[in-house]
């Protein structure tokens, strides 16, 4: 029995699992978002499996842009911690809830 | 390929790297946004242009139609309001005045797109162009409550645009293609339960999407991120990225799920009865102004979904209704709340005290808003309400109606008790509240608007019925 | 003629506007010009009143044709707005512009250098103009939104001193309680519309009558449309707002309780009656809760000691009339007993006819009231007294009015009356009774009133020098006491298409005789309480003469006079049980349930933990939630 | 499936032996005394070249290093495009060649800015 679609579509759920009990669970800010980088690139193996085994080139430009756009998020995302730190010396996420109720 | 057909988006972009080049050069910074707002004009001449046309270009990815015209148009008046308001606001800080409007307009850009693309890639690039920009602005003060919102909002919001991504991934792999009427056609028949790769997609997208309109329960983030943005920022969250997440729910759900509208239909439905229900019920407890008008789009969000749930031309054209009506209102109340809290520097409902007799127009304006928010005639508020349950109950949602109804009422409590606090009670100070030109201007254009549409509502109901016509050849 | 009709509701929308853009604005040095541009608009609208009021009665039918405009389209059907000239408006316009006009007139003299003068006459204008056009509305929706500006108007004034906290209260409460009727008003509305695809008054009614709908649907429809009636109003139990309102100024009452807000709901009704009357448990409802608010209101009358409120609770007490007057010919119309086309003009007649004189004794009895704490600075009667021979003119025409409202022929109140209770004999003897015994306990507290505010001694602190009004108050009230003897006379009953009375034959009946004696049995005993004290008030004075010197307050003897055995019972008796049940029942579900709201707001709030991966979780709580409802409902 | 791993286990068998064969070799030679045996303690050193490591290895970095990582990330992305850009040149033609450079346009703004505000200055 070879290596099929399903086997790639395990994997990339796994993988989106793993990255999301990460964001979920870990409590500094730049973990949660090297995890949420593990989702997304759990998508992208979905998706550039599907393109391969369905012979469509459509699913690696999504993956492709997909990465640029994580990219992008991420960057945002830093700056953002630089700021909550100069400000807060912390990153803890559990220890960012000024605003509640 | 027709470029022309896309010129809108293609200016406003232009529009924001030269408001990005001038902030570099330019030492006066006001200029800024006369530039932005007078640079408004260009893709709405080219939006108008366009009036009527239905084009699609690059390969089918963009489409120009009555349904994305309208929407162009919206974003770019509720844009153009939204740096109206801001400017005092802005002048108050020291640099990064330009990326400010830059900012706004670039996500406005993406709005366009997101209202006007047929193709899953470009759609999810749109709609990531707009979160960018707006985790930018929401933690745009650096203080720590900003940039705590630009936190929270850019983490969830990139943990929900995974979960759409998901979604997209598995319509794609069901279906090859990520063209929306290709995957009409491809769509597999016999219901959901039949295929779970299809329910799985559904359901990831109604989440993905659903974040960003802010049902319960992908609505968490918008309290939190509604108090800790810049308040010209939390209007336009309210409001546009509101509008473009439900432009894009009709574009996906109408266009490519038609085939299984029976079910998201129902889904909308139940999300729509919970969420009126807890936004209304919580916001009775809340005391911060800003945080109370969160709840509030909470709120008014369920009733928009009452729209999606009766999937029909009317209930659409109803939703879009809606949307131009509450996009006037929620946007008059906040620039009124801009404009009060530049002054006394407080968002506590209980410092609005004797309001009326310190800035008599303001409170005014704002009592109007709040009474459209409830849905009191002659308002635009009460004509959509009575549109969008008529169409629900022409849906034979009357289950869902009823519940509306009674939120209606539960809703007039905390929006009067605002009215209450600023008319019938003694300000703590007699010191009047100052509003610049260009705030004001953007208030009275939001309360005529609001007042027109409540009393010749059939002056914007002609366009969004031309609108969805487009989902019903 | 369709401009005169637009003119009639916009010119008073108008002066609004004026007045709020403009005077209030640029000109509050001069506050006096708001007033001029309001009696000028109002004086206009009365004159365009009586001129339509004249097209119409030499219309065949009474019915004006009036063209309608398109308004918006909704789904395919376009609505299509327009006004309404028949004989019922007719006559709404004219009761509703005379009263408001003269409301006005007093109001001058009343609101003398309150800082709020242009606001209240602002807040007039509007309120004259809505009602106006509520009136004329010829489409459900028009009707609504006419319908939510009277109340956001009524709301606005009763909170009009608004540094007094009761007085925003009760505002807050009127609005509120008033819109629990009004949902039920809107639903009705929309699932008319979902069932036949049209706003329009004249369809519905005829599509009734047809019976192109009918059964539940309808009655349905009709209960919705009449609990919004229930809310405008104030009837059972929607009527805990009208006491409280009393916290506006004066002649706001007496425009609230005599020609604008509450005469809404009975127009309503009146208005909608074809399609009402059509199904039987609905105009039943209409008439049980009319019969049953006019005698509850009356109790609750007796025991009051607010000038103010004892006249709320007359007010709805005489709306309960109203209603049952609508509701027993409906339900002889429904029993098939009275010919369709007689019995629905004959319903209409007798309601409004009753509305009609009701208006303006109403009104006066307010300006009464007005005067009279004009000069005692209280609304207490207890603390009045002896004001017969302060303030003649008050009293004078204060005494008219009550003679009115208590039905003495050939007083005003009597002919509308007169004809509920015929009505009434005729299809629902029950209701009869409780109409008869609600007409002793009119005389009764009413007269109770008289007696103790302008009999006797005055009670009041003697600082107050006791003085009559100023003309511009009088002579209004002189006007309104000539229309409430007057008023009757007309022949408004057959111009509505009911039946004519003649000025002696009346007196035939037995039953005028019937209730002629109650209402001078109540008079007497009211007299013999509170006026002569007959109840051994003498000779207690004689026996304890020494006691009484000692411990003699000036209160002392009127409180052992409210204490005689009548009264004691009464109050100790059923009708303090009615008014607990009032306070703590009816008043505490609608406080009820907005507390429990409040609550669970306090509590699902907490969810809210400001934990950034609380909120995550939410989301994928929420998925897994929604796939599995598919899985299971599926 | 085990043939499709295959290679892999081959690879894998190959590259324990290389690593076993380079640290069993030199005891072995010196066993048999092909190498002699001259220990000094600079031969015997932590580092024989180099110099030994001072303080923890846990300091903590200038938030400016998190500056040039996002300013980096301008040319990151242009490269992801660029790749698949470079080998479809032919098919795109000038039309793609313009949107290449509006592309690069765009990000190069965005450069500039960076430098303007003066982000790559180290102050």
């Amino acid at each position: 029995m070879a290596v099929g679609l399903e086997h790639f579509l395990i994997l990339s759920a796994v993988l989106f699992s793993i990255g999301l009990y990460g964001a979920l669970a870990k409590r500094n800010a730049v973990v949660i978002l090297m995890c949420i980088e593990i989702m997304l690139n759990a998508v992208n193996i979905a998706m550039v499996a599907f393109s391969r085994y369905g012979h469509l080139l459509t699913g690696q430009v999504f993956a492709i842009f997909i990465m640029v756009v994580a990219a992008a998020e991420v960057v945002v995302g830093l700056a953002l911690v630089i700021a909550i730190y100069r400000s807060r010396e912390t990153v803890d996420v559990e220890r960012i809830d000024l605003m509640k109720w | 390929m027709n470029l022309y057909l896309l010129a809108p988006e293609i200016s406003l972009c232009g529009l924001a790297i030269v408001v990005i080049l001038l902030d570099l050069v330019l030492k006066r910074k006001g200029i800024l946004a006369v530039v932005s707002v007078a640079g408004l004009i260009v893709p709405g001449a080219f939006t108008l242009a366009l009036w009527g046309r239905e084009e699609t270009t690059f390969a089918g990815m963009l489409a120009i139609d009555q349904f994305s015209l309208f929407f162009n148009l919206f974003f770019l008046v509720m844009a153009a309001l939204v740096i109206l308001s801001s400017v005092d606001y802005v002048s108050k800080f020291r640099a990064f005045q330009g990326e400010y409007y830059a900012l706004v307009l670039l996500s406005a850009a993406g709005m366009m797109l997101m209202a006007s693309t047929r193709e899953l890639i470009s759609i999810y690039v749109a709609l990531e162009l707009v979160a960018i920009s707006l985790y930018a602005l929401t933690g745009f003060l650096k203080d720590p409550k900003s940039s705590e919102a630009g936190m929270k909002y850019l983490l969830l919001g990139a943990v929900a645009s995974a979960v759409l991504l998901y979604g997209m991934a598995m319509v794609f792999g069901l279906t090859g293609t990520t063209h929306l009427e290709e995957i009409a056609q491809a769509i597999p028949g016999g219901g959901l339960l039949a295929n779970p790769a299809l329910l799985l997609g559904i359901v990831l997208l109604v989440a993905g999407f659903g974040f960003k309109i802010a049902t319960v329960p992908f609505q968490m983030w918008v309290p939190d991120v509604y108090e800790g943005a810049p308040t010209p920022i939390t209007a336009y969250l309210s409001v546009a990225s509101k509008a473009a997440g439900f432009a894009v729910i009709l574009r996906v759900f109408y266009e490519a799920l038609g085939a299984v509208s029976l079910d998201w239909g129902i889904i909308f439905a139940i999300l729509a009865a919970i969420t009126m229900t807890l936004g209304n019920v919580v916001a009775i407890a809340q005391t911060n102004i800003k945080r109370m008008l969160a709840y509030s789009t909470i709120a008014q969000a369920g009733y928009l979904m009452m729209g999606l749930a009766a999937v029909s031309a009317l209930g659409s054209s109803a939703l879009l209704f809606f949307l131009g009506a509450y996009a006037l209102t929620n946007l008059g109340a906040f620039i009124a709340i801009i404009a009060i809290s530049n002054k006394i520097d407080s968002d506590l409902i209980g410092d609005y005290s004797g309001m009326a007799r310190r800035a008599p127009l303001l409170a005014l304006a704002l009592a109007f808003c709040l009474i459209s928010l409830i849905g009191i005639p002659p308002t635009a508020g009460f004509m959509a309400k009575i549109y969008i349950f008529n169409a629900a109950v022409q849906y034979d949602l009357t289950w869902l109606v009823i519940i509306a109804v009674v939120n209606t009422a539960i809703s007039a409590y905390y929006y009067l008790r605002v009215v209450k606090v600023m008319y019938l009670e003694a300000p703590p100070s007699e010191e009047a509240v100052p509003s610049s030109a260009s705030l004001r201007a953007a208030l009275s254009f939001c309360c005529l608007g609001v007042l027109l549409l409540g009393v010749y509502p059939w002056a914007l109901l002609r366009i969004t019925q031309a609108a969805v016509d487009i989902f019903f050849p | 003629m369709p401009e005169v009709a637009l003119a009639i509701f916009l010119l008073p929308i108008f002066s609004f506007v004026v007045i709020s853009l403009i005077i209030r604005p640029f000109l509050n040095k001069r506050p006096q010009l708001s007033w001029y541009v309001t009696i000028a608009s109002i004086g206009a609208s009365l004159i365009l009143s009586l001129w339509m009021l004249v097209e119409v009665i030499k219309a065949p039918g009474h019915v004006l044709p009036m063209p309608d405009y398109q308004w918006l389209v909704i789904g395919d059907t376009s609505i299509h707005l327009g006004v309404m000239a028949d004989s019922l408006a007719a006559v709404m316009l004219i009761v509703v512009t005379v009263v408001s006009l003269v409301v006005q007139i007093y109001s001058r003299g009343y609101m003398h250098g309150d800082p709020g003068y242009c606001r209240y006459f602002a807040f007039m204008s509007l309120f004259t103009g809505s009602m106006l056009g509520l009136v004329l509305a010829d489409n459900l929706l028009f009707l609504f939104v006419f319908w939510e500006l009277v109340g956001l108007c009524s709301y606005l004034l009763i909170g009009f001193w608004f540094h007094r906290p009761e007085a925003a209260r009760a505002a807050t409460k009127a609005f509120i309680v008033t819109r629990i009727g009004d949902f039920g008003f809107l639903a009705a509305i929309l699932f008319l519309y979902a069932k036949t695809g049209t706003f329009d008054i004249g369809e519905l009614q005829h599509l009734a009558l047809v019976g192109a709908i009918g059964g539940t649907a309808l009655t349905w429809a009709a209960i919705g449309i009449f609990s919004g009636a229930v809310g405008k109003s104030a009837q059972f139990p929607l009527h805990t707002w009208l006491p409280d309102a009393m916290e506006g100024p004066t002649p706001v009452s007496a425009l609230i309780h005599a020609a604008t807000m509450v005469a809404a709901g009975v127009f309503l009704v009146a208005r909608l009656f074809p399609m009402i009357a059509s199904s039987y448990e609905a105009i039943m409802t209409v008439a049980i809760i009319g019969g049953f608010t006019a005698i509850f209101a009356a109790t609750m009358g007796m025991v009051m000691n607010d000038f103010k409120r004892i006249l709320a609770y007359s007010t709805i007490s005489q709306l309960g009339y109203m209603m049952l007057g609508l509701g027993v010919v409906g339900v002889g119309v429904a029993r098939g007993a009275v010919a369709l086309e007689v019995g629905l003009a004959l319903g209409v007649a007798v309601g409004i006819f009753h509305l009609f004189n009701h208006a303006f004794f109403k009104a006066l009895l307010f300006f009464g009231a007005g005067s009279a704490s004009h000069a005692t600075g209280t609304f207490d009667i207890r603390e009045m007294g002896g004001l017969r021979k302060a303030m003649p003119w008050t009293f004078a025409t204060f005494l008219i009015g009550s003679l009115s409202i208590v039905g003495i022929w050939p007083l005003a109140g009597f002919w509308g009356k007169e004809q509920i209770l015929s009505q009434a004999w005729h299809y629902a003897p029950i209701l009869f009774y409780l109409a008869m015994i609600t007409v002793f306990m009119t005389a009764f507290y009413m007269f109770r009133l008289l007696f103790l505010a302008f009999g006797g001694e005055y009670r009041g602190g003697a600082h107050v020098s006791l003085r009559e009004s100023p003309a511009v108050m009088i002579v209004p009230m002189v006007l309104l006491a000539i229309l409430s003897v007057v008023s009757g006379w007309l022949p408004i009953s057959e111009f509505l298409g009911g039946e004519s009375h003649s000025f002696f034959g009346a007196l035939a009946s037995p039953m005028a005789w019937a209730s002629l004696l109650l209402a001078a049995l109540g008079i007497l005993l009211a007299y013999a309480i509170y006026s002569k004290k007959w109840i051994s008030a003498e000779s207690m004075r004689r026996r304890f003469a020494p006691l009484y010197t000692i411990v003699s307050r000036k209160y002392w003897f009127d409180e052992l006079y409210e204490n005689v055995f009548v009264v004691r019972i009464l109050v100790d008796g059923i009708f303090a049980l009615f008014h607990w049940f009032d306070d703590h029942i009816v008043d505490g579900m609608v406080n009820g349930i907005a507390g429990g709201t409040i609550a669970a707001g306090r509590e699902i709030r907490r969810l809210q933990t400001g934990q950034l991966q609380a909120y995550g979780l939410a989301i994928f709580i929420g998925i897994l939630a929604i796939i599995a409802f598919f899985m299971i409902f599926g | 499936m085990l043939e499709n791993f295959g290679y892999l286990g081959v690879f894998l068998i190959a590259a324990l032996l290389f690593a076993l064969t380079m640290i069993m070799l030199p005891p072995l030679l010196r066993r048999f005394g092909i190498v002699p045996k001259k220990p000094n303690p600079v031969k015997s050193s932590t580092y024989e070249c180099g110099m030994d490591t001072v303080g923890k290895s846990w300091v903590q970095f200038n938030f400016r290093y998190y500056f040039y990582a996002l300013i980096f990330v301008i040319f990151d992305i242009q490269v992801v495009f660029l790749y698949p850009w470079a080998v479809s040149l032919g098919q795109l033609g000038l039309f793609g060649l313009v949107e290449m450079a509006v592309f690069f346009l765009i990000l190069i703004v965005g450069f500039v800015y960076a430098w303007k505000k003066g982000v790559l200055e180290w102050k």
